[in-house]
Protein backbone atom coordinates (compact mmCIF):
# COMPACT_ATOMS: atom_id res chain seq x y z
CA UNK A 1 0.00 0.00 0.00
CA UNK A 2 1.13 3.59 -0.85
CA UNK A 3 0.49 5.79 1.60
CA UNK A 4 1.29 10.17 1.36
CA UNK A 5 1.33 12.90 3.15
CA UNK A 6 2.00 16.65 2.03
CA UNK A 7 3.96 19.16 3.60
CA UNK A 8 3.72 23.22 2.59
CA UNK A 9 5.65 26.35 3.90
CA UNK A 10 5.86 29.66 2.35
CA UNK A 11 9.38 30.38 0.81
CA UNK A 12 11.20 31.63 3.65
CA UNK A 13 14.77 30.10 4.80
CA UNK A 14 13.31 30.07 8.59
CA UNK A 15 10.57 27.30 7.45
CA UNK A 16 12.76 24.86 5.91
CA UNK A 17 13.73 24.04 9.15
CA UNK A 18 9.81 22.42 10.09
CA UNK A 19 10.04 20.49 6.86
CA UNK A 20 13.18 18.81 8.12
CA UNK A 21 11.28 18.36 11.69
CA UNK A 22 8.40 16.89 10.07
CA UNK A 23 10.67 14.53 7.65
CA UNK A 24 12.91 13.12 10.65
CA UNK A 25 9.52 12.39 12.52
CA UNK A 26 8.21 10.85 9.30
CA UNK A 27 11.86 8.96 8.66
CA UNK A 28 11.70 7.43 12.01
CA UNK A 29 8.26 6.05 12.16
CA UNK A 30 8.89 4.80 9.17
CA UNK A 31 12.70 3.39 10.41
CA UNK A 32 13.52 5.35 6.47
CA UNK A 33 17.51 6.09 6.14
CA UNK A 34 16.87 9.75 7.15
CA UNK A 35 20.01 11.68 5.99
CA UNK A 36 20.34 11.23 2.42
CA UNK A 37 16.39 11.83 2.53
CA UNK A 38 16.98 15.22 4.72
CA UNK A 39 19.93 16.23 2.72
CA UNK A 40 18.06 15.76 -0.72
CA UNK A 41 14.60 17.52 0.59
CA UNK A 42 16.23 20.43 1.94
CA UNK A 43 18.79 20.98 -1.13
CA UNK A 44 15.87 21.10 -3.15
CA UNK A 45 13.68 23.15 -1.22
CA UNK A 46 16.87 25.63 -0.73
CA UNK A 47 16.78 25.75 -4.50
CA UNK A 48 13.31 26.69 -4.72
CA UNK A 49 13.72 29.49 -2.24
CA UNK A 50 16.76 30.32 -3.22
CA UNK A 51 16.06 30.95 -7.15
CA UNK A 52 12.60 30.07 -8.12
CA UNK A 53 11.90 32.66 -5.78
CA UNK A 54 14.37 34.62 -5.74
CA UNK A 55 14.90 34.86 -2.19
CA UNK A 56 11.13 36.40 -1.84
CA UNK A 57 8.91 35.49 0.86
CA UNK A 58 5.23 34.67 1.49
CA UNK A 59 5.39 32.07 -2.28
CA UNK A 60 3.90 28.25 -1.85
CA UNK A 61 6.24 25.34 -1.19
CA UNK A 62 4.80 22.02 -1.27
CA UNK A 63 7.00 18.95 -0.38
CA UNK A 64 4.85 15.59 -1.32
CA UNK A 65 6.08 12.25 0.46
CA UNK A 66 5.36 8.98 -1.07
CA UNK A 67 6.08 5.96 0.76
CA UNK A 68 5.76 2.56 -0.33
CA UNK A 69 7.15 -0.13 1.30
CA UNK A 70 9.85 -0.79 -1.84
CA UNK A 71 9.87 3.27 -2.73
CA UNK A 72 10.39 6.77 -1.20
CA UNK A 73 8.90 9.07 -3.59
CA UNK A 74 9.45 13.31 -2.82
CA UNK A 75 8.44 15.62 -5.22
CA UNK A 76 9.13 19.34 -4.09
CA UNK A 77 6.70 22.08 -5.77
CA UNK A 78 6.70 25.51 -6.62
CA UNK A 79 5.05 28.03 -8.51
CA UNK A 80 8.07 30.39 -9.26
CA UNK A 81 10.87 30.75 -11.88
CA UNK A 82 11.97 27.11 -13.24
CA UNK A 83 14.68 26.21 -13.71
CA UNK A 84 16.52 26.43 -17.15
CA UNK A 85 16.14 23.23 -19.20
CA UNK A 86 19.16 21.18 -18.70
CA UNK A 87 20.12 22.63 -15.74
CA UNK A 88 19.48 19.49 -13.38
CA UNK A 89 21.18 17.17 -16.54
CA UNK A 90 23.99 19.33 -16.60
CA UNK A 91 24.80 19.27 -12.47
CA UNK A 92 27.92 16.85 -12.10
CA UNK A 93 28.75 14.03 -10.73
CA UNK A 94 30.34 13.86 -7.34
CA UNK A 95 34.20 14.09 -7.34
CA UNK A 96 37.34 14.80 -6.10
CA UNK A 97 37.18 18.49 -5.10
CA UNK A 98 40.22 20.56 -6.23
CA UNK A 99 41.76 22.53 -3.17
CA UNK A 100 42.93 25.29 -5.59
CA UNK A 101 39.71 25.74 -6.91
CA UNK A 102 37.21 25.25 -4.57
CA UNK A 103 33.90 27.04 -5.33
CA UNK A 104 31.80 27.83 -1.76
CA UNK A 105 28.57 27.11 -4.06
CA UNK A 106 26.84 25.08 -6.67
CA UNK A 107 26.86 21.51 -4.65
CA UNK A 108 22.92 21.32 -4.52
CA UNK A 109 22.08 19.73 -7.67
CA UNK A 110 24.76 17.41 -7.07
CA UNK A 111 24.16 16.40 -3.79
CA UNK A 112 20.18 15.60 -4.25
CA UNK A 113 21.37 13.53 -7.47
CA UNK A 114 23.95 11.05 -5.12
CA UNK A 115 21.19 11.00 -2.39
CA UNK A 116 19.03 9.56 -4.51
CA UNK A 117 18.06 7.26 -7.22
CA UNK A 118 16.06 8.98 -9.56
CA UNK A 119 15.79 12.92 -10.01
CA UNK A 120 13.69 14.35 -12.65
CA UNK A 121 12.46 17.94 -12.88
CA UNK A 122 9.09 19.20 -15.01
CA UNK A 123 7.90 22.69 -15.38
CA UNK A 124 3.91 22.50 -16.63
CA UNK A 125 0.76 24.88 -15.76
CA UNK A 126 3.34 27.54 -13.69
CA UNK A 127 3.83 24.66 -11.60
CA UNK A 128 7.31 23.08 -11.06
CA UNK A 129 8.19 19.76 -9.75
CA UNK A 130 11.54 18.28 -8.98
CA UNK A 131 10.63 14.55 -8.18
CA UNK A 132 13.15 12.21 -6.43
CA UNK A 133 13.09 8.62 -5.28
CA UNK A 134 14.99 6.30 -3.80
CA UNK A 135 14.62 2.45 -3.34
CA UNK A 136 14.09 1.01 -0.47
CA UNK A 137 15.63 -2.36 1.13
CA UNK A 138 11.81 -4.18 2.70
CA UNK A 139 12.97 -3.36 6.26
CA UNK A 140 16.20 -0.88 6.21
CA UNK A 141 16.47 1.31 8.60
CA UNK A 142 18.72 4.05 10.21
CA UNK B 1 22.37 28.76 15.60
CA UNK B 2 25.43 29.39 18.56
CA UNK B 3 29.14 30.19 18.50
CA UNK B 4 31.13 30.26 20.63
CA UNK B 5 34.78 31.62 20.22
CA UNK B 6 37.73 31.79 22.42
CA UNK B 7 41.53 32.20 21.63
CA UNK B 8 44.24 30.17 22.43
CA UNK B 9 47.94 31.18 22.30
CA UNK B 10 46.92 33.07 18.67
CA UNK B 11 44.86 30.41 17.83
CA UNK B 12 40.77 31.31 16.89
CA UNK B 13 38.62 28.08 18.24
CA UNK B 14 35.16 28.60 17.39
CA UNK B 15 32.30 26.33 18.35
CA UNK B 16 28.86 26.25 16.56
CA UNK B 17 25.66 24.03 17.78
CA UNK B 18 22.70 23.68 16.05
CA UNK B 19 21.82 23.36 12.77
CA UNK B 20 24.00 24.65 9.86
CA UNK B 21 21.55 25.53 6.66
CA UNK B 22 20.60 28.41 4.73
CA UNK B 23 18.90 30.45 7.07
CA UNK B 24 21.68 30.65 9.29
CA UNK B 25 24.65 30.27 7.09
CA UNK B 26 24.95 33.93 5.87
CA UNK B 27 25.45 35.07 9.45
CA UNK B 28 27.49 31.71 10.79
CA UNK B 29 30.31 33.12 7.42
CA UNK B 30 30.30 36.97 8.49
CA UNK B 31 31.02 35.88 11.77
CA UNK B 32 33.77 33.56 11.17
CA UNK B 33 35.22 35.83 8.40
CA UNK B 34 35.47 38.35 11.40
CA UNK B 35 37.53 35.87 13.58
CA UNK B 36 40.13 35.14 10.84
CA UNK B 37 39.96 38.95 9.52
CA UNK B 38 40.74 39.98 13.27
CA UNK B 39 43.17 37.40 14.31
CA UNK B 40 45.76 35.36 12.99
CA UNK B 41 44.30 33.26 10.09
CA UNK B 42 44.34 30.40 12.51
CA UNK B 43 40.78 28.83 13.05
CA UNK B 44 39.44 25.19 14.58
CA UNK B 45 36.00 25.34 13.96
CA UNK B 46 34.22 22.84 16.64
CA UNK B 47 31.43 20.94 14.84
CA UNK B 48 31.02 18.43 17.40
CA UNK B 49 27.16 19.52 18.33
CA UNK B 50 25.70 20.50 14.57
CA UNK B 51 23.55 18.20 14.30
CA UNK B 52 22.29 19.14 10.33
CA UNK B 53 24.42 20.80 7.94
CA UNK B 54 23.32 20.98 4.41
CA UNK B 55 25.65 23.39 1.35
CA UNK B 56 24.89 26.06 3.00
CA UNK B 57 26.56 25.28 5.56
CA UNK B 58 29.23 23.55 3.49
CA UNK B 59 29.81 26.47 1.82
CA UNK B 60 30.63 28.51 5.10
CA UNK B 61 33.37 26.09 5.59
CA UNK B 62 35.12 26.39 2.57
CA UNK B 63 34.86 30.24 2.37
CA UNK B 64 36.69 30.14 6.19
CA UNK B 65 39.28 27.99 4.66
CA UNK B 66 39.94 29.96 1.96
CA UNK B 67 39.50 33.39 3.90
CA UNK B 68 42.46 31.42 6.75
CA UNK B 69 44.88 30.45 3.70
CA UNK B 70 44.47 33.88 2.31
CA UNK B 71 45.79 35.26 5.34
CA UNK B 72 48.44 32.69 5.22
CA UNK B 73 46.70 30.56 8.12
CA UNK B 74 44.75 27.88 7.90
CA UNK B 75 41.20 26.20 9.07
CA UNK B 76 41.53 22.94 11.07
CA UNK B 77 37.76 21.16 12.18
CA UNK B 78 37.53 19.52 15.04
CA UNK B 79 34.81 16.22 16.00
CA UNK B 80 32.65 16.25 13.10
CA UNK B 81 29.42 14.81 14.40
CA UNK B 82 27.72 12.16 12.16
CA UNK B 83 25.63 14.50 10.35
CA UNK B 84 28.47 16.95 9.13
CA UNK B 85 31.09 13.72 8.60
CA UNK B 86 28.74 12.19 6.30
CA UNK B 87 27.96 15.31 4.04
CA UNK B 88 31.90 15.83 4.15
CA UNK B 89 32.86 12.58 3.18
CA UNK B 90 30.03 12.60 0.35
CA UNK B 91 31.49 15.63 -1.11
CA UNK B 92 35.01 14.23 -0.55
CA UNK B 93 36.03 17.57 1.30
CA UNK B 94 38.27 15.40 3.66
CA UNK B 95 40.63 15.38 0.84
CA UNK B 96 40.71 19.19 1.62
CA UNK B 97 40.12 20.39 5.28
CA UNK B 98 42.49 18.78 8.04
CA UNK B 99 40.09 16.98 10.09
CA UNK B 100 40.96 16.19 14.05
CA UNK B 101 39.19 14.51 16.88
CA UNK B 102 41.57 16.01 19.82
CA UNK B 103 41.81 19.72 20.01
CA UNK B 104 45.79 19.25 21.52
CA UNK B 105 46.49 17.69 17.72
CA UNK B 106 44.43 20.42 15.85
CA UNK B 107 46.19 23.30 17.83
CA UNK B 108 49.34 21.45 17.30
CA UNK B 109 48.69 21.25 13.47
CA UNK B 110 48.27 25.67 13.11
CA UNK B 111 50.99 26.61 16.15
CA UNK C 1 9.01 34.72 15.22
CA UNK C 2 5.75 32.73 13.84
CA UNK C 3 6.19 30.09 11.47
CA UNK C 4 3.94 27.80 10.07
CA UNK C 5 4.08 24.59 8.34
CA UNK C 6 0.73 22.90 7.02
CA UNK C 7 0.16 18.99 6.34
CA UNK C 8 -1.94 17.18 4.41
CA UNK C 9 -3.29 13.66 4.01
CA UNK C 10 -6.34 12.22 2.33
CA UNK C 11 -9.35 11.00 4.49
CA UNK C 12 -8.18 7.52 5.56
CA UNK C 13 -7.21 5.80 8.63
CA UNK C 14 -4.04 4.58 7.24
CA UNK C 15 -2.40 8.00 6.67
CA UNK C 16 -3.56 9.21 10.04
CA UNK C 17 0.09 7.41 11.45
CA UNK C 18 1.99 10.13 9.28
CA UNK C 19 0.51 13.05 10.44
CA UNK C 20 1.47 11.63 13.98
CA UNK C 21 5.36 10.80 12.55
CA UNK C 22 5.24 14.57 10.92
CA UNK C 23 4.06 16.05 14.24
CA UNK C 24 6.38 14.07 16.62
CA UNK C 25 9.09 15.38 14.63
CA UNK C 26 8.28 19.00 14.58
CA UNK C 27 7.41 18.48 18.46
CA UNK C 28 10.83 17.20 19.11
CA UNK C 29 12.33 19.68 16.86
CA UNK C 30 10.85 22.37 19.35
CA UNK C 31 11.16 20.96 22.05
CA UNK C 32 7.53 20.35 22.70
CA UNK C 33 5.28 18.32 25.02
CA UNK C 34 4.99 15.62 22.11
CA UNK C 35 1.97 13.24 24.41
CA UNK C 36 -0.88 15.77 24.48
CA UNK C 37 -0.23 17.47 21.09
CA UNK C 38 -0.42 14.18 19.37
CA UNK C 39 -3.84 12.96 21.58
CA UNK C 40 -5.10 16.43 20.31
CA UNK C 41 -4.23 16.13 16.76
CA UNK C 42 -5.31 12.19 16.12
CA UNK C 43 -8.33 12.61 17.97
CA UNK C 44 -9.66 15.78 15.52
CA UNK C 45 -8.20 14.16 12.50
CA UNK C 46 -9.92 10.92 13.62
CA UNK C 47 -13.29 12.80 13.86
CA UNK C 48 -12.71 14.33 10.81
CA UNK C 49 -12.23 10.66 9.14
CA UNK C 50 -15.45 8.71 11.12
CA UNK C 51 -18.05 11.88 11.50
CA UNK C 52 -17.27 14.81 8.30
CA UNK C 53 -16.35 12.52 5.73
CA UNK C 54 -18.32 9.41 7.09
CA UNK C 55 -15.23 6.59 6.11
CA UNK C 56 -14.85 7.71 2.85
CA UNK C 57 -11.36 7.92 1.54
CA UNK C 58 -10.09 10.69 -0.86
CA UNK C 59 -11.05 13.66 1.00
CA UNK C 60 -8.55 16.20 1.94
CA UNK C 61 -7.31 16.85 5.74
CA UNK C 62 -5.42 19.59 6.67
CA UNK C 63 -3.39 20.14 9.95
CA UNK C 64 -1.60 23.69 10.28
CA UNK C 65 0.89 23.81 12.68
CA UNK C 66 1.69 27.02 13.81
CA UNK C 67 4.48 28.20 16.42
CA UNK C 68 5.49 31.15 18.34
CA UNK C 69 7.69 30.52 20.92
CA UNK C 70 5.07 30.93 23.77
CA UNK C 71 1.94 29.48 21.89
CA UNK C 72 1.31 26.50 19.81
CA UNK C 73 -1.94 26.56 17.58
CA UNK C 74 -2.93 23.61 15.32
CA UNK C 75 -6.26 24.49 13.11
CA UNK C 76 -7.72 20.88 11.15
CA UNK C 77 -9.68 21.54 8.76
CA UNK C 78 -12.13 19.95 6.16
CA UNK C 79 -14.67 20.01 3.52
CA UNK C 80 -17.14 17.17 4.98
CA UNK C 81 -19.87 17.72 6.54
CA UNK C 82 -20.08 20.00 9.46
CA UNK C 83 -20.41 19.34 13.25
CA UNK C 84 -23.47 19.93 14.61
CA UNK C 85 -23.50 23.86 16.14
CA UNK C 86 -22.85 23.26 20.25
CA UNK C 87 -21.67 19.88 19.76
CA UNK C 88 -18.16 20.77 20.90
CA UNK C 89 -19.48 22.79 23.78
CA UNK C 90 -21.57 20.20 25.02
CA UNK C 91 -18.51 17.32 24.95
CA UNK C 92 -18.21 16.83 28.63
CA UNK C 93 -15.22 17.55 31.24
CA UNK C 94 -13.06 14.98 31.91
CA UNK C 95 -14.61 12.85 35.03
CA UNK C 96 -14.60 10.11 37.04
CA UNK C 97 -15.95 6.74 35.19
CA UNK C 98 -18.62 4.57 35.71
CA UNK C 99 -17.53 1.12 35.48
CA UNK C 100 -21.35 0.40 35.47
CA UNK C 101 -21.90 2.53 32.63
CA UNK C 102 -18.82 2.41 30.55
CA UNK C 103 -19.39 3.58 27.12
CA UNK C 104 -16.71 2.52 24.43
CA UNK C 105 -16.83 5.67 22.89
CA UNK C 106 -17.19 9.69 22.96
CA UNK C 107 -14.13 10.93 24.24
CA UNK C 108 -12.09 12.71 21.49
CA UNK C 109 -13.82 16.02 21.66
CA UNK C 110 -13.35 15.70 25.65
CA UNK C 111 -10.05 14.49 25.24
CA UNK C 112 -8.99 17.60 22.89
CA UNK C 113 -10.04 19.87 25.45
CA UNK C 114 -8.15 18.34 28.09
CA UNK C 115 -4.99 18.41 26.42
CA UNK C 116 -5.26 22.15 24.98
CA UNK C 117 -6.16 25.72 26.08
CA UNK C 118 -8.44 26.36 23.94
CA UNK C 119 -10.97 24.75 21.48
CA UNK C 120 -12.79 26.37 18.67
CA UNK C 121 -14.60 25.35 15.76
CA UNK C 122 -16.12 26.98 12.81
CA UNK C 123 -18.14 26.04 9.44
CA UNK C 124 -17.57 28.90 6.72
CA UNK C 125 -17.59 28.94 3.12
CA UNK C 126 -17.73 24.94 3.01
CA UNK C 127 -14.58 24.90 5.36
CA UNK C 128 -14.34 23.36 8.80
CA UNK C 129 -11.74 24.41 10.88
CA UNK C 130 -10.97 23.14 14.64
CA UNK C 131 -8.33 25.19 15.83
CA UNK C 132 -6.95 24.24 19.09
CA UNK C 133 -3.76 25.82 20.96
CA UNK C 134 -1.88 25.42 24.52
CA UNK C 135 0.33 28.37 25.70
CA UNK C 136 4.23 26.77 25.66
CA UNK C 137 6.25 27.83 29.06
CA UNK C 138 9.07 29.66 27.20
CA UNK C 139 11.83 26.22 26.79
CA UNK C 140 8.80 23.96 28.13
CA UNK C 141 10.44 20.56 26.93
CA UNK C 142 9.17 17.03 26.45
CA UNK D 1 0.08 -3.76 15.08
CA UNK D 2 0.84 -7.11 16.27
CA UNK D 3 -1.40 -9.41 18.41
CA UNK D 4 0.36 -12.24 20.28
CA UNK D 5 -1.06 -14.70 22.48
CA UNK D 6 -1.04 -17.71 25.11
CA UNK D 7 -2.63 -19.45 27.52
CA UNK D 8 -1.73 -20.15 31.35
CA UNK D 9 -3.65 -21.80 33.51
CA UNK D 10 -6.74 -21.41 31.03
CA UNK D 11 -6.01 -17.58 31.54
CA UNK D 12 -5.52 -15.75 27.75
CA UNK D 13 -2.46 -13.74 28.06
CA UNK D 14 -2.67 -11.16 24.55
CA UNK D 15 -0.10 -8.80 23.88
CA UNK D 16 0.17 -5.91 21.94
CA UNK D 17 2.83 -4.11 19.86
CA UNK D 18 3.11 -0.93 17.23
CA UNK D 19 0.17 1.91 17.67
CA UNK D 20 -3.02 1.41 18.77
CA UNK D 21 -5.03 3.67 16.80
CA UNK D 22 -8.56 4.09 15.13
CA UNK D 23 -6.72 2.09 11.37
CA UNK D 24 -5.93 -0.99 13.80
CA UNK D 25 -9.08 -0.51 16.49
CA UNK D 26 -11.39 -2.71 14.80
CA UNK D 27 -9.19 -5.70 13.84
CA UNK D 28 -7.84 -5.67 17.82
CA UNK D 29 -11.15 -5.42 19.17
CA UNK D 30 -12.61 -8.31 17.06
CA UNK D 31 -9.07 -10.74 17.93
CA UNK D 32 -9.49 -10.03 21.60
CA UNK D 33 -13.50 -10.49 21.68
CA UNK D 34 -12.71 -14.01 19.80
CA UNK D 35 -10.04 -14.71 22.29
CA UNK D 36 -12.36 -14.06 25.18
CA UNK D 37 -15.15 -15.77 23.45
CA UNK D 38 -13.19 -19.26 22.63
CA UNK D 39 -11.64 -18.75 26.38
CA UNK D 40 -12.58 -18.52 30.09
CA UNK D 41 -13.51 -14.75 29.89
CA UNK D 42 -9.91 -14.32 31.72
CA UNK D 43 -7.82 -12.08 30.19
CA UNK D 44 -4.62 -10.42 30.75
CA UNK D 45 -3.49 -7.68 28.51
CA UNK D 46 0.21 -6.76 28.07
CA UNK D 47 0.28 -3.27 27.05
CA UNK D 48 4.26 -3.11 27.10
CA UNK D 49 5.00 -2.28 23.45
CA UNK D 50 1.79 -0.06 22.57
CA UNK D 51 4.05 3.13 21.85
CA UNK D 52 0.36 5.41 21.11
CA UNK D 53 -3.13 5.01 21.65
CA UNK D 54 -6.54 6.85 20.87
CA UNK D 55 -9.69 6.77 22.49
CA UNK D 56 -9.96 4.19 19.93
CA UNK D 57 -7.63 2.05 21.34
CA UNK D 58 -9.41 3.08 24.54
CA UNK D 59 -12.57 2.03 23.28
CA UNK D 60 -10.90 -1.38 22.32
CA UNK D 61 -9.94 -1.90 26.13
CA UNK D 62 -13.69 -0.39 27.21
CA UNK D 63 -14.69 -3.62 25.07
CA UNK D 64 -12.57 -6.47 26.27
CA UNK D 65 -13.44 -5.44 29.39
CA UNK D 66 -17.43 -5.24 29.17
CA UNK D 67 -16.87 -8.68 27.30
CA UNK D 68 -14.78 -10.49 29.71
CA UNK D 69 -17.17 -9.32 32.77
CA UNK D 70 -20.32 -10.37 31.03
CA UNK D 71 -18.33 -14.04 30.65
CA UNK D 72 -18.07 -13.66 34.72
CA UNK D 73 -14.41 -13.30 33.77
CA UNK D 74 -12.16 -10.00 34.04
CA UNK D 75 -9.80 -8.02 32.66
CA UNK D 76 -6.33 -7.16 33.67
CA UNK D 77 -4.02 -4.84 32.09
CA UNK D 78 -0.09 -5.75 32.23
CA UNK D 79 3.01 -3.59 31.69
CA UNK D 80 1.30 0.13 30.66
CA UNK D 81 3.51 2.23 28.52
CA UNK D 82 4.06 6.19 29.31
CA UNK D 83 1.96 6.84 26.84
CA UNK D 84 -1.14 4.50 27.46
CA UNK D 85 -0.49 4.99 31.21
CA UNK D 86 -0.75 8.67 30.62
CA UNK D 87 -3.91 8.52 28.71
CA UNK D 88 -5.51 6.35 31.19
CA UNK D 89 -4.81 8.47 33.68
CA UNK D 90 -6.45 11.48 31.83
CA UNK D 91 -9.38 10.05 31.45
CA UNK D 92 -8.75 8.56 34.88
CA UNK D 93 -9.59 4.71 33.56
CA UNK D 94 -7.59 3.56 36.10
CA UNK D 95 -10.47 3.86 38.37
CA UNK D 96 -11.74 0.81 36.30
CA UNK D 97 -9.15 -1.11 34.67
CA UNK D 98 -6.75 -3.93 37.17
CA UNK D 99 -3.18 -2.45 36.61
CA UNK D 100 -0.25 -4.52 36.86
CA UNK D 101 3.59 -4.26 36.62
CA UNK D 102 3.46 -8.16 37.00
CA UNK D 103 2.75 -11.14 35.30
CA UNK D 104 2.53 -12.95 38.30
CA UNK D 105 0.01 -10.27 40.10
CA UNK D 106 -2.00 -10.02 37.15
CA UNK D 107 -2.22 -14.07 37.22
CA UNK D 108 -3.31 -14.36 40.67
CA UNK D 109 -5.91 -11.86 40.11
CA UNK D 110 -7.69 -13.87 37.35
CA UNK D 111 -7.03 -17.24 38.69
N1 LIG E 1 14.35 24.82 -8.07
C1 LIG E 1 15.05 25.61 -8.93
N2 LIG E 1 14.41 26.59 -9.61
C2 LIG E 1 15.10 27.38 -10.45
N3 LIG E 1 16.42 27.25 -10.68
C3 LIG E 1 17.11 26.30 -10.05
C4 LIG E 1 16.45 25.44 -9.13
N4 LIG E 1 17.38 24.58 -8.65
C5 LIG E 1 18.54 24.89 -9.21
N5 LIG E 1 18.41 25.94 -10.07
C6 LIG E 1 19.49 26.52 -10.91
O1 LIG E 1 20.54 25.58 -10.97
C7 LIG E 1 21.76 26.13 -10.45
C8 LIG E 1 22.56 25.06 -9.72
O2 LIG E 1 21.90 24.70 -8.51
P1 LIG E 1 22.69 24.00 -7.31
O3 LIG E 1 23.45 22.84 -7.84
O4 LIG E 1 21.72 23.69 -6.25
O5 LIG E 1 23.76 25.06 -6.80
P2 LIG E 1 23.54 26.52 -6.17
O6 LIG E 1 22.14 26.56 -5.64
O7 LIG E 1 24.56 26.60 -5.12
O8 LIG E 1 23.76 27.49 -7.29
C9 LIG E 1 21.32 27.29 -9.58
O9 LIG E 1 22.31 28.28 -9.46
C10 LIG E 1 20.08 27.78 -10.32
O10 LIG E 1 20.42 28.61 -11.38
N1 LIG F 1 -14.96 16.92 12.88
C1 LIG F 1 -16.25 16.56 13.08
N2 LIG F 1 -17.14 16.69 12.07
C2 LIG F 1 -18.43 16.34 12.24
N3 LIG F 1 -18.92 15.86 13.39
C3 LIG F 1 -18.12 15.71 14.44
C4 LIG F 1 -16.72 16.04 14.33
N4 LIG F 1 -16.16 15.81 15.53
C5 LIG F 1 -17.11 15.34 16.33
N5 LIG F 1 -18.30 15.28 15.70
C6 LIG F 1 -19.59 14.85 16.30
O1 LIG F 1 -19.43 14.91 17.71
C7 LIG F 1 -19.66 13.64 18.30
C8 LIG F 1 -18.72 13.42 19.51
O2 LIG F 1 -17.39 13.29 19.07
P1 LIG F 1 -16.29 12.61 19.99
O3 LIG F 1 -16.33 13.24 21.34
O4 LIG F 1 -15.00 12.68 19.30
O5 LIG F 1 -16.75 11.10 20.17
P2 LIG F 1 -16.94 9.94 19.07
O6 LIG F 1 -16.14 10.33 17.87
O7 LIG F 1 -16.43 8.74 19.75
O8 LIG F 1 -18.42 9.89 18.80
C9 LIG F 1 -19.45 12.63 17.19
O9 LIG F 1 -20.16 11.45 17.40
C10 LIG F 1 -19.94 13.42 15.97
O10 LIG F 1 -21.33 13.35 15.87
Amino acid sequence: MTRTITLAIESQAECIELLSGALGGLCRLLALPAAPIEIAMVEAVNNVVEHAYHGEPGHPVWVEFEWAPNRLSLRVRDRGQPMAPGRLEAAPALADPDPAALSPRSRGLTLIKSCMDTVEYEARDGVNTLSMSRALATGESV
Amino acid sequence: MILTHRIIEGIDIAALSGRLVMADAPQVRQKLLEIIEQGNGKLILNLAEVGFMDSSGLSVLVSAFKAARAKSGDLALLYLSPAVRSLIELTRLQQVFAIFDDEAAALARLR
